[in-house]
């Protein structure tokens, strides 16, 4: 028999498929499948209790390029599917690969479902503000009046803000990461990883062939430092390259403000993830909708709440308990019963 | 021991009748539904066969004394077999105008009508739609009327209690159960006895119903208000214990006994819709047995949620009615490429769309065996009885996982909440359902198959060394690898197919009520069993005529010997509660002219109508 | 010819139809029936120009008792079916009649989808917090841990709190009201119906027959002034039976504070439905989440937005201008065309 | 006007031939769909008839140079009746080694291949799976094999443009073009101009691609590559206008006409899937005809805001692939119950599940037919050809409006795809689709129906007096009230079947082509008429053969005169692309034994597989 992957010290390669990987060159999605097969197995958890669901999409194609298991299921559905899953055992680790369409157009209703019933999986948006496999028509996370193929003369559908949509429906860990930067997008997968509940990750991606530069306003290396305001739990929400900016609280809004260096810092908010009350991750998730703000990354709230899968099992246990151990035969004797001799 | 009742005297004998039907009528408010389940479980203890048909408005509760909210229960109970709950009523108790005037045209001429007089008044007549009150226009003339004074009798009955007379009026109806105890001769104890555990906590209403109950009992015996009373013997049934149970009842009851014979955990995903929510709230009474019920968000994440419990190693099941099936088509079609096991229970319902969703019907098999997209052939059961929900449902778990396929089980509205006495089986007698996980990582391939039956492995995450990926795309035969090769794509389809047929070599081969051969074969499935069976038993046979009654379980693959069977009739008839969809797979695939029978009116067939169409078609041959 | 709705002056007998109502006795929709009824006649808008979709549910039922045109659809699919409506025809007045669970269960996504377009429909959900149709099983709405027909040991997924919902996914009108305060209820319907855009309205509903009493320690006539908030735009945010109670802010949340009557009401926060950031508005729907607080009732957002019907009608109207009057003749000739003699 | 390259002078005389097939294949990045298109719309400008076949990956773009990243085009132009883009290709144009991998096998023996040797480095023959150059190896032998280096002639050419040597390298697939014009002597000019305007922004490239494309030419010419060169004379084709029209975009231009001629605004709800996207994209360039175009949140907001919009006295059309109708399907079941215009197009593709997207298959007939709960039934028509798409939507519309119900319109990947010239209808001469929207109160009731067809009175919001409720309930007859009375319930669904049966009476007679009687008649529908009609025209006749085809358009109600026209033959064959669903339909509605010819390979017939089926039923009767 082989060896477990539990059993040796794993590495990126370990999670590797044997598939050959088809997205475009290019694609952000290369990065985020090097992303998750770097912390994988950094999570101490043995190789055979992934699990890895996906709808359909670009981004769904994710499941055939980790050596897991996968499930590659029909779009939209990838919550529901996972939730059977982690229900049915509640030892896996059960991750979604989905995209913006996916998540939450089709798929929104399970999606907030997944996120209020607080069941423990990890959901990765790839969100590249575009219908990506069927070749370029909008989404609902396109920018209003986007042509696209199937609105050439400008798409007229308001956006949904991913992290507003997720907290509305009663998220417990939300987050906001980036292809392209490794270390923040492992960092949030960590932390994800390590939050008992559901995760709600909204990645933003490149999509090269129909939506080429959509984030590049945030994340282009030229103006990333000046344009992302990364979200540390406790610490003041600070940044710019010489983190000369910050944010206040200004007479209702949240305002941005240039630090003298004179000790202002002291003066500014400082994140706070782990609040009960979801007002404040819920003012940060907008924050960025203003294009002179800058756009804040990270994990906007994290908080501990008994998880669906946990409570279940729970519950099976304490009628168990409660009721001793059952016989079929018995339970169809149950009621008024008679005997014809 | 010798209870209260046996013990009250009776001054004259009673006369011995073979079967009877009761029907129950009144306002949904009424407690008709708990009354006629009474006298059911009251006769079934007595040891008569019997058959039940409940019959509820869509609404809640409309509005009191309306038509629309007239509900029923109707039960034939008997000496000898029982399968139906008969065509047309003995004995109709009517507890208000709109109930007389709904049910008085089923009752038989002649029968035995009682009315509660005291709800005649000049409103609810009027909201019943009379003019002028039936009483008193001779139109009842045709019935043995008994005109009682349920309210009134009682209100008197109750005067001590001190309960307000609202509450004292929610107890008519035990005083009109206690009447039919009389006239047929029941004792009151079984009643009694469900009486003092339900109301355990409140003696104030176990006081007020035993009352009622006792009252309308000696109302009766002392009024002299029938002419005769009655005793049906019990029924030469099998020895064995028993029980009453109706069909969501028996099909909960089967799923939970495949999980535990499987040493699978049952994993429900469900999402409320009549009639089939009941098989969801009975299992998710089984905590204790590790079953999960999981309420999902719509029909599409419950059938998801089932499919991925059955990826996860459990027995995903999934309950609903056809405007549900509708929205898990797309992902039944993905479980036929997934390959993994999955029951998908259709308690069929009216339609189409709504429909008359708490009517029964029987016209969602096209639906269950081709309403999917492109080639998803997957295997179609069908329950006949109430009781047989449960072997059928037994048999569904049994076959998803033997065949690694999803799988339909088709019930109905009239099985789901009917009830018949059932001998309790012993699970152990059952063919324990096979199980082998996958463990071995040398040589696994997920879409390798088993070559007898065709199934691929069952690999569960968590098994080291399995790791692999599953989905919706075509699939390279053995890998399981995603593939787009012309050639392979033909022999997938092909071994998809064949894998569903040859699960024809592990059912049983088609029996054949009647005679073996001969003029006509009268070919049913599912609920019609009980009217096709009793047309059978009390038709009058004509000099000569050969006839047999095969009913179908297994809709698809069908029985391997179904074709000879057809071959020994000269005629086929094919009575179906929809517009002929046995009839066109069995025109379709034999090329047999069989005619079908065909009603859909929300319920089920009289025998008196397969009677019918028997001799028409008999007739039509000789003439 | 009948003399049409519109050229009388109507009153609520106009919006009766002559189904007989069937619902149970004593349940919170008579209410909510009767309010519509008597707000309808006041919009200034001929009576064949009134729709009312619905899906399935014992609310669901209220199209048949409106003289309106009316559409009882599927179940969750009110919302789609209302848009079809909406964008064939922007100059209907198009309602729809949801319950909690045709609403936020089954039609979780077309909800959220329609309230982030924005399209002009106003949706009144009768949040009783149970399936009644279906006879008593929990709901989204249904507080954790509930018994219920299919709950016997109490279920377990957390409810979403559908005021917040609707404000994650962008909506720009969104109210709660309560099914016995008909003043209060008639008021929200008429904002909702002069808003130019989805309006949301969740009205509290009694089923006194699954889930009596669900909102008793909200609304019962003996409690109801000390522990219902009404919003009021531009007003303090102030209640109780004297208004001896209001709303500051706290910390970082908001807090109850007594007041003395020496002119503190000034320090009250004030409410404002007109602005831009839906977090207020956020804050303010989680705040009766809390048993120490008092429910707010009223309008939560209110803020003006193209709507998308228009926006839709727009764009026919300028491609239309730029394109000239259309011949299918031609468009079937466009393209590279060649001739066969 | 004589153009440039007309004026290249000629050297030897061109041979003249009836028909011939080219296949290019490359890398998705390769351009040849685009090089494949340019070769069409030349051929169809000089006057040949032609049909083509598009092949491309499920994937964007899999990486480069992989088996799964070829992407083909193949098509036939001829001078006579062309109706498949041909079984086996004359000339291969192979871009790389994994193009010729992939396609070698489908070559005819002998036939001309040329590949891009530039592009067999050991890196792409590797991708390929190549152990050893095919160029080198003599497994090439039996072709007429011309490598050309296509890379550098390509960089040579456009040296002097200053582009850098990537964009370079994206014209080569002009360069092949050039190649191909001079071989099958076609002028440069109609795809010059298209290049003029397609790069009408960009002159870099509009020079880089003129260039590329004309060295292609004098390349091919100097260097004597090719023995001979051909002519395939212009096809007798009717006098008119022509263009090329593929099936998705005739099917949408079929629905705005549809639209125009009713007097009605195009409502379409829609969501996005592979292959029906593409109606979508087309209908929303429609915007100046008032066609609103909904891209809705998922496919059951798509069909329900079709139906809504319906209801609003919009036409309400849906389109979709297999997988997006399992989902409308509870929404099509509303729709026949509230009996209103709907239109559901399925674009359809292979499966099941995600199945095999890009394929193509005729698999969703059932789910058409029968794939809703309970008795549903709904009109289907399937369109014959790409042009066909046209006038098929059209008369689902007409139907939809005519009779007030939705109706199912069937094509496929294959049809979508392809395309064909297609001689511009005068849409004047089309009936026109007569619609009046009820007005007057008076007498007006939502369930009244006209009595020749049965529909019911459309009455829109906003008409003054009209006011009422529709819905999924069982509705009483005439007034539409909810009912739920047995009677009533059966006479509504045999009411709404009996309406959908009458529409036979508004569709033509089926016509045969070929014998009007004898030994065989071949039952097609949908996309294999090309095949079949090509089988019909190719196919040696043997002494005394009768061999008909009827081409079944109307697949629900079919048409009146069917059950004679099946009997004038002595056999029955019914080629599908799926496992023998007309077939089915045909053996339960007239028991006729007919049999299946049945492939289920994501791709179409070819002409020769019909012809081996035909001899082999024909030789089998001789036997
Ligand atoms: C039921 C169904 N409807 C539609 C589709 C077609 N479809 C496949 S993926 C997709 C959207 C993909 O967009 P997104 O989720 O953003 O993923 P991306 O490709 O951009 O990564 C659509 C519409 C489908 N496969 N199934
Ligand atoms: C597709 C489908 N699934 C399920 C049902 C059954 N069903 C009808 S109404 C309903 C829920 C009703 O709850 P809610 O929306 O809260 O309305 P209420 O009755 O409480 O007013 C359900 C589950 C259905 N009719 N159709
Ligand atoms: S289409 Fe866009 S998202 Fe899809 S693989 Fe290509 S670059 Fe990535
Ligand atoms: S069940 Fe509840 S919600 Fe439904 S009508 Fe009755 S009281 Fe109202
Ligand atoms: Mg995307
Ligand atoms: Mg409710």
């Amino acid at each position: 028999m082989s060896t477990a992957a539990s059993e040796r010290g794993m590495t990126k390669k370990d999670f590797q498929s044997d598939q050959e990987v088809r997205w475009c060159p290019g694609c952000g999605d290369y990065a985020i499948l090097n992303a998750v097969q770097q912390v994988f197995p950094q999570l101490g958890i043995p190789r055979e209790r992934f699990v890895i669901v996906s709808g359909i999409g670009c981004s769904s194609r994710f499941p055939y390029y980790m050596n897991t298991f996968g499930f590659h299921t029909i779009h939209g559905r990838a919550p529901a599917v996972a939730t059977g899953i982690k229900l049915a055992n509640p030892d896996l680790s059960v991750w979604i690969a989905t995209g913006d369409g996916d998540a939450l157009s089709i798929g929104g209703n399970h999606l907030i479902h997944a996120l209020r019933r607080n069941i423990d999986i990890k959901i990765l948006m790839f969100n590249n503000r575009i219908y990506g496999l069927t070749k370029g028509q909008y989404s609902p996370t396109s920018e209003q009046f986007k042509k696209t193929k199937s609105t050439p003369f400008g798409s007229l559908d308001r956006p949904f803000e991913p992290i507003s949509l997720a907290l509305g429906a009663g998220a417990t860990f939300v987050a906001r990461s980036v292809d392209v930067i490794g270390p923040h997008l492992r960092e949030v997968l960590k932390r994800a990883a390590a939050h008992r509940g559901s995760a709600f990750i909204e990645i933003f991606q490149n999509c090269n062939i129909f939506n080429d530069g959509a984030f590049d306003t945030w994340v282009d290396r030229k103006v990333r430092d000046d344009r992302l305001l990364p979200l540390e739990h406790g610490e003041p929400l600070q940044y710019g390259k010489e983190r000369k900016f910050g944010i206040v609280r200004g007479d209702c809004e949240l305002d941005v403000v240039e630090l003298d260096g004179d000790g202002d810092e002291k003066n500014l908010l400082r994140h706070d993830a782990k609040r009960e009350d979801p007002a404040f991750a819920f003012e940060l998730a907008h924050f960025g909708e203003d294009p002179t703000h800058p756009m804040p990354i990270g994990i906007f709230r994290d908080v501990e709440y008994p998880s669906f899968d946990g409570l279940v099992h729970r519950q099976l246990d304490e009628v168990r308990a409660a009721k001793g151990e059952p016989s079929i035969q018995k339970a169809l004797s149950a009621g008024e019963i008679w005997q014809v001799s | 021991m010798e209870t209260d009742t046996q013990k009250m005297k009776r001054t004259r004998p009673a006369e011995t009748v073979e079967h009877v039907t009761i029907r129950f009528a009144g306002d949904s408010g009424d407690g008709m539904q708990l009354t006629g389940n009474q006298f059911t479980s009251t006769a079934a203890a007595f040891g008569n066969d019997l058959a039940t048909l409940p019959d509820f408005p869509a609404e809640i509760r409309a509005p009191a004394g309306t038509l629309p909210g007239v509900s029923g229960f109707q039960v034939q109970f008997a000496a000898s077999d029982v399968s139906t709950p008969g065509d047309t009523p003995d004995v109709l108790v009517a507890m208000n105008p709109a109930a007389l005037k709904v049910n008085l045209e089923d009752l038989k001429p002649g029968g035995v009508l009682i009315v509660n007089t005291n709800s005649f008044t000049p409103k609810d007549l009027k909201k019943a739609g009379y003019e002028e009150s039936p009483l008193e226009d001779h139109s009842l003339d045709g019935y043995r009327l008994h005109p009682v004074e349920l309210t009134r009798l009682t209100r008197a009955a109750l005067e001590q209690t001190g309960l307000d007379t609202r509450t004292i009026d929610r107890c008519k109806n035990f005083f009109a159960l206690g009447m039919m105890y009389w006239l047929y001769s029941r004792p009151l104890d079984n009643s009694l006895r469900w009486i003092e555990q339900k109301f355990a906590k409140q003696p104030a209403l176990l006081e007020a119903n035993s009352l009622a109950l006792r009252a309308g009992y000696g109302y009766a015996e002392a009024a002299e208000l029938f002419e005769v009373n009655y005793v049906v013997p019990p029924a030469k049934l099998d020895p064995g214990q028993y029980r009453n149970v109706s069909g969501n009842t028996a099909l909960a009851l089967g799923l939970v006994a495949a999980g535990q014979r499987s040493g699978l955990r049952l994993f429900l995903g469900s999402y409320p819709i009549t009639p089939a929510s009941d098989v969801l709230h009975e299992l998710s009474g089984y905590k204790h047995f590790g079953v999960i019920t999981f309420q999902a968000e719509d029909e599409i994440a419950a059938v998801g949620a089932a499919l991925g419990a059955s990826f996860a190693g459990n027995l995903g099941v999934t309950t609903t009615s056809g405007p549900g099936v509708a929205l898990k088509t797309e992902t039944i079609g993905l479980a036929t490429m997934a390959e993994l096991p999955l029951v998908i229970c259709n308690i069929q319902r009216g339609g189409p769309s709504t429909g008359l969703p708490t009517k029964t019907e029987q016209a969602d098999l096209f639906q269950a065996l081709f309403g999917r997209n492109s080639e998803a052939p997957v295997p179609v059961l069908a329950a006949a009885t109430p009781s047989d929900c449960f072997r059928m449902a037994y048999e569904a778990c049994r076959i998803a996982v033997h065949a690694m396929t999803p799988v339909f089980l088709l019930s109905d509205g009239y099985l789901a909440n009917g009830a018949e006495p059932w001998k309790i089986p012993e699970v152990d007698r059952y063919p324990p359902i096979e199980v082998s996980f996958r463990k071995e990582p040398e040589g696994f391939l997920p879409y390798l198959r088993e070559p007898e039956t065709l199934s691929r492995p069952w690999a569960v995450p968590g098994t080291s060394g399995l790791e692999h990926r599953i989905g919706g795309l075509e699939k390279e035969e053995r890998s399981g690898n995603v593939s787009y090769d012309p050639g392979n794509h033909e022999r997938m389809v092909r071994l998809r197919a064949e894998k569903i047929d040859r699960i024809a070599a592990s059912i049983p081969d088609q029996e054949i009520e009647g005679d073996q051969e001969g003029d006509l074969l009268v070919v049913g499935w599912g609920s019609t069993y009980g009217a096709i069976h009793a047309a059978m038993a009390h038709r009058k046979r004509r000099e000569g005529d050969r006839i047999g009654h095969a009913h179908l379980r297994y809709l698809h693959p069908l029985p391997r010997n179904l074709e000879d069977v057809l071959k020994r009739y000269r005629r086929i008839l094919v009575p179906e509660l929809n517009m002929g969809q046995l009839l066109w797979v069995l025109r379709a695939r034999y090329l047999v002219d069989a005619i079908g029978l065909n009603k859909i009116q929300g319920r089920p067939f009289t025998e008196n109508e397969i009677i019918a169409k028997i001799d028409e078609i008999l007739e039509g041959d000789a003439s």
